[in-house]
């Protein structure tokens, strides 16, 4: 059960990542990493399942909370990007 | 199971470091950096190093990431295409040493290994003795916080290198040490304008504040300890300061508080040490600082570990005020 | 499975050669500073490798019933904590430096610097 | 127990704490003046703590602390023996002798608000050092190592140019890499072995002698250090770093950085690997020899038809490493006790050739040969105190520098007809140092004066006094080499202790 679970999450985490380095645009690969983080939740609180120490959730919460703070960093200096010089800004997220 | 999860998970962390090099967008490769150090903690996870794992997320793909990006902010967000000299010429040297290293790998123990030597010396000890001399659960905390206490003296200082010396950097040819709220120009944008993250932002600040002084007081039982609980609740703190301003959370935190902080998690932890100095124990023996040995363990545990917290929380603060609330003209 | 018995040694020494390749070749100051902790990290997944043991569990000792659970080794660990922060005390102060530099040269870019230097002196 | 012993049981940790502890101390300190005497202070008592371990240890044994108290490979050991205690005395010393004279220089290179800073910072590098010199634990010694060299990295850039930030940039990858490399070694000892205590590790390694991890560990350890020790050719980030640094940084980092790398070099290659992989010795010669002898020609070499006077005495430096490892590289008691005692004198020379450098700095700018003709009839007494440890670099009979050169040419000889090589090589970087030497010499006494140095006066009194105090102790250990050569001797038996012959 968790580990059909686990192998699932981590196919998901493969295509997350093939949009991560493939981009084309940066938005896609904010939303990535945020996908990303999101999956990496999930996967820890099922090892710490699997590996029957639950009380590992801990960890998890760290993440979860650790990968809000990542994304609003980038968006907030992507934003103060865009805004500062939104011509480069613009063309570095189209050329890739 | 474990073993095939990690192989996948280590394969894609090896595309993602390729990746990262190859890269010429800055921003990017900053959040693929992020990407990688997810993957790496999930990989320590799977080795059974929860506390190691904890802070590689807490700090690898958290604070590293913001200040890389604050560094970002102020120098140039792309990289330029240039062809290296010898270019070839070195990548032969490094396929040959890489071959090398492979080769060099063939008589490792293999993984998990239970005949391996690391599992037969001084291992055994800690596992055995940590119930019976220190008393607390997670043996880790016992090993950094006690019997390798030293060790952890240094590493706390080296955090408190790192901090002295970016504010000593970054003061170069200005009239004061410490960024100063007053002089910030109150023109950044920041989150405030959008609604759903501000509010988010603000909202969950104070937990992950409260959740770092779980994780401080709770290393003893759990994963945590001073390192990562100073990471989190600096991390609390950035993000009140991304989703308010610079302005606001300078006034909130102000950096002589976490100058203080810095220093004085560096004295409290060796005022430990010297406490049990004139107690006529040696440098870090807990055991003499209560009439029973273990209650002086405990003690000095707790003690040195909010050190590690203070210095940690100060030192990553004013590292991510010098560079947030630096003017990038 | 055997053969994968040393698959995260392989990991670390690519990861390891990665790194030092960005070191090398790569003019940007920051690519470089990126390619530095991708170089340490392959030493953390190195040391945290040797702390595992088939059927152990993370050394944070459950229920004292369990006498017979096995425990991973807690000592890596605690060297990979103080590397993890010894890492990011030495990125810290490399951006803070790489800050300086672009205030100072206008540029990031090593090979550009070079050339700033040259008509300095 | 009386008080005393008290203290005295201490002593180990006391050395490495007291730096330590200050720092946050004279990190708050708001008062420039205040800051320096208190670091100043703080280095003083270190060198004392010195002083009273190096003369506990003069018969040659060993003191260990167990810190926590914990038995040694559970927790971390300190081990002093003679070798770290001589170290320890140039550490201090150098550390000690260049904060005295700093108060000028630093108040003319570095902002006062910063100046606190910039003392808490250098209290760092000399804990960090000292920490290294110490300890008895592989991991441990990275720890501090990595205390010393972040704060190194930032004394450097404390230096007035943006150049400095460039070279400093440099200096940490580079530091980094040779850090991770050292740690990389110790991971693979560890592997193979289960302890990070140093004796322990050289007695657990023999079960486990010629295995492909050991040898990868040797590796790695060495070109790790050797990077930290700018051995040819990793030296690269030194010229720069040296040239760039505030003048007083510098002294102090020419007279010690380098060789406390050398020192956990030496101590892993002769105390760890020598048994437990075969031929150890051939391989470590093998590498070291012609590196060695290559850093001699080629540092001397470049330093001859060098322009920037701080450049010229680093690249003087990278053949002085070199001539300390070709000690080392003979792999015999006489030629390891020259190293080491060259490690000493080579602290003595460059640490007064660069303060005499940093007494110039005090009145010019611009320290390049070309623009400093005459200056020494401005500057008499500078001048003629770099020129006197110029004659101890050279090895004129009298000084520091000729005593290890003789024992290092003894040493050699000692080798058999293939000794005559390092022999002709000493004698040849001899011979262009006293190239270099006259150049500085002819130039600063006897060219042209040049316009930038018309008006410049003698540097202050205070850094004379220091100066001509490095220049007698040049004097007095050529004339009486007892003290050093007693600790070098001692720490050579101790380090081929194990060995083969």
């Amino acid at each position: 059960m968790f580990v059909t679970a686990a192998i699932a999450i981590l196919v998901t985490m493969a295509l997350v990542l093939v949009r991560a380095l493939l981009g084309p645009t940066v938005y896609d690969r904010i939303l990535a990493a945020n996908m990303f983080g999101t999956k990496t939740v999930i996967l820890m609180a099922l090892i710490a399942f699997l590996a029957d120490r639950p009380d590992f959730l801990d960890l998890a919460l760290t993440y979860a909370l650790i990968n809000f703070i990542g994304v609003l960093a980038v968006l907030e200096f992507f934003q103060h990007r865009v805004q500062s010089h939104s011509d480069t800004a613009d063309k570095s997220g189209e050329s890739r | 199971m474990t073993l095939v999860f990690g192989t996948f998970l280590l394969s894609m962390m090896v595309l993602v470091a390729i990746a990262i090099v190859r890269e010429h967008n800055l921003f990017v490769a900053v959040m693929l950096s992020a990407i990688f150090s997810l993957l790496m903690a999930t990989n320590l996870f799977l080795l059974d190093a929860a506390d190691v794992a904890l802070t590689e997320a807490a700090i690898g793909a958290g604070i590293s990431t913001v200040l890389a990006l604050g560094a970002l902010a102020l120098t140039a967000e792309a990289e330029q295409r240039h062809r290296p000299k010898y270019r070839w010429l070195s990548i032969a040297i490094m396929v040959l040493a890489l071959v090398a290293l492979l080769y060099s790998t063939q008589d490792n123990p293999r993984i998990g290994d239970p005949e391996a030597p690391v599992h037969q010396h001084v291992a055994p000890w800690y596992l055995e003795q940590t119930p019976i001399l220190i008393d607390i659960p997670n043996v880790v905390t016992a090993v950094l916080g006690s019997f390798r206490g030293y060790d952890t003296f240094g590493e706390v200082l080296v955090i408190l290198t790192a901090g002295i010396g970016v504010l000593f950097l970054l003061s170069a040819g200005r009239n004061d040490l410490l960024p100063n709220p007053r002089r910030i120009p109150d023109n950044t944008i920041r989150l405030r304008q959008h609604t759903i993250p501000h509010v988010i932002g603000k909202l969950l600040a104070p937990f992950i504040i409260l959740f770092g002084l779980y994780v401080q007081f709770h290393g003893e039982y759990g994963p945590g300890g001073g390192f990562q609980a100073g990471a989190l609740i600096a991390a609390g703190v950035i993000l009140y300061g991304l989703v308010e301003g610079e302005r606001p959370s300078l006034a909130l935190v102000p950096p002589n508080l976490l100058y203080g902080l810095s220093l004085g998690g560096v004295l409290l932890y060796g005022g430990v040490g010297i406490a049990s100095m004139l107690l006529g124990g040696n440098f870090l023996d807990y055991s003499v600082l209560m009439t029973d040995p273990i209650a002086g363990q405990h003690w000095g545990l707790l003690l040195i570990e909010l050190g590690v917290g203070m210095t940690v929380t100060g030192v990553l603060l004013s590292i991510y005020h010098a560079f947030a609330a630096r003017d990038p003209h | 499975m055997e053969i994968l018995g040393l698959f995260n040694y392989w990991v670390f020494v690519l990861l390891l050669m990665t790194g030092l390749f960005a070191i090398i070749h790569k003019s940007n100051l920051i690519k470089k500073l990126i390619g530095l902790s991708i170089f340490q990290s392959a030493v953390f997944l190195f040391y945290v490798t040797l702390d595992k043991i088939d059927e152990g569990t993370a050394p944070i000792i459950r229920d004292t019933d369990l006498v017979d659970q096995i425990y991973a080794n807690p000592l890596p660990q605690v060297l990979i904590l103080t590397a993890i922060v010894v890492g990011i005390a030495t990125t810290a102060l490399a951006l803070a430096v790489i800050v300086r530099i672009k205030e100072e040269y206008g540029t990031i870019e090593e090979s550009e610097m070079r050339e700033l230097d040259r008509y300095l002196s | 127990m009386t008080l005393d012993e008290a203290i005295y049981n201490q002593l180990p940790a006391l050395q490495v704490i007291v730096p330590l502890i200050a720092v946050p101390l004279v990190a708050m300190m708001r008062a420039r003046h205040l800051a320096w005497l208190a670091c100043t202070l703080t280095s003083l008592l270190s060198f004392g703590i010195a002083v009273v371990i190096t003369t506990e240890l003069l018969a040659g044994a060993t003191w260990q602390y167990a810190m926590g108290a914990w038995p040694a490979p559970m927790g971390i050991e300190l081990r002093i023996d003679s070798f770290s205690a001589l170290l320890l005395l140039i550490v201090t010393g150098a550390s000690t002798l260049m904060l005295l004279a700093a108060r000028v220089p630093i108040a003319a290179q570095i902002q006062s608000i910063r100046q606190p800073l910039f003392y808490a910072v250098w209290l760092l590098t000399l804990g960090g050092l000292i920490g290294i010199l110490v300890s008895g634990d592989a991991f441990n010694i990275f720890v501090f190592m990595e205390i010393s060299s972040l704060a190194t990295y930032v004394l450097v850039a404390a230096g007035r140019d943006r150049r400095a930030l460039a070279a400093v940039f440099t200096y940490i990858v580079m530091g980094t890499i040779g850090a991770t490399f050292y740690l990389v070694g110790v991971g693979l000892i560890y592997m193979m072995t289960g302890t990070l205590n140093l004796a322990d590790m050289g007695v657990r390694l023999e079960q486990v002698a010629d295995s492909r991890p050991v040898m990868a560990a040797a590796a790695f350890i060495t070109v790790g250090l050797a990077l930290k020790a700018a051995l040819f050719p990793l030296h690269i980030w030194l010229p720069n770093a040296y040239t760039r640094a505030p003048h007083i940084v510098t002294a102090f980092l020419a007279a010690c950085s380098t060789k406390v790398a050398i020192y956990v070099l030496l101590r892993f290659d002769f105390l760890i690997f020598q048994e437990s992989i075969p031929n150890h010795a051939l391989h470590f010669a093998g590498l070291l020899l012609p590196l060695a002898l290559a850093a001699m020609i080629v540092g001397s070499w470049v330093a001859m038809f060098e322009d920037n006077l701080k450049r010229l005495l680093a690249y003087s430096s990278i053949a002085q490493v070199g001539y300390i490892l070709l000690g080392a590289g003979l792999i015999s008691t006489t030629g390891l006790s020259a190293a080491v005692l060259h490690m000493f004198n080579h602290a003595l020379i460059k640490g007064v050739l660069f303060l005499a450098v940093a007494c110039l700095g005090v009145r010019l700018v611009q320290l390049r040969l070309s623009e400093l003709g005459g200056v020494a009839r401005h500057m008499p007494w500078t001048m003629s105190a770099f020129a006197a440890a110029g004659l101890s670099l050279i090895g004129v009979p009298g000084t520091a520098g000729f005593v290890s050169k003789w024992q290092l040419i003894v040493a050699a000889l000692e080798v058999g007809p293939w000794g005559l090589v390092p022999i002709i090589a000493i004698v040849t970087s001899s011979l262009m140092a006293v190239v270099y030497i006259w150049r500085i010499v002819e130039t600063t006494w006897f060219a042209h004066a040049s316009t930038a140095v018309a008006s410049v006066r003698e540097a202050p009194s205070w850094m004379l006094v220091l100066v001509w105090l490095g220049v007698a102790a040049n004097v007095y250990f050529g004339l009486q080499p007892q003290l050093p050569l007693t600790l070098a001797t001692g720490a050579a038996e101790l380090l081929l202790e194990s060995c083969c012959d």
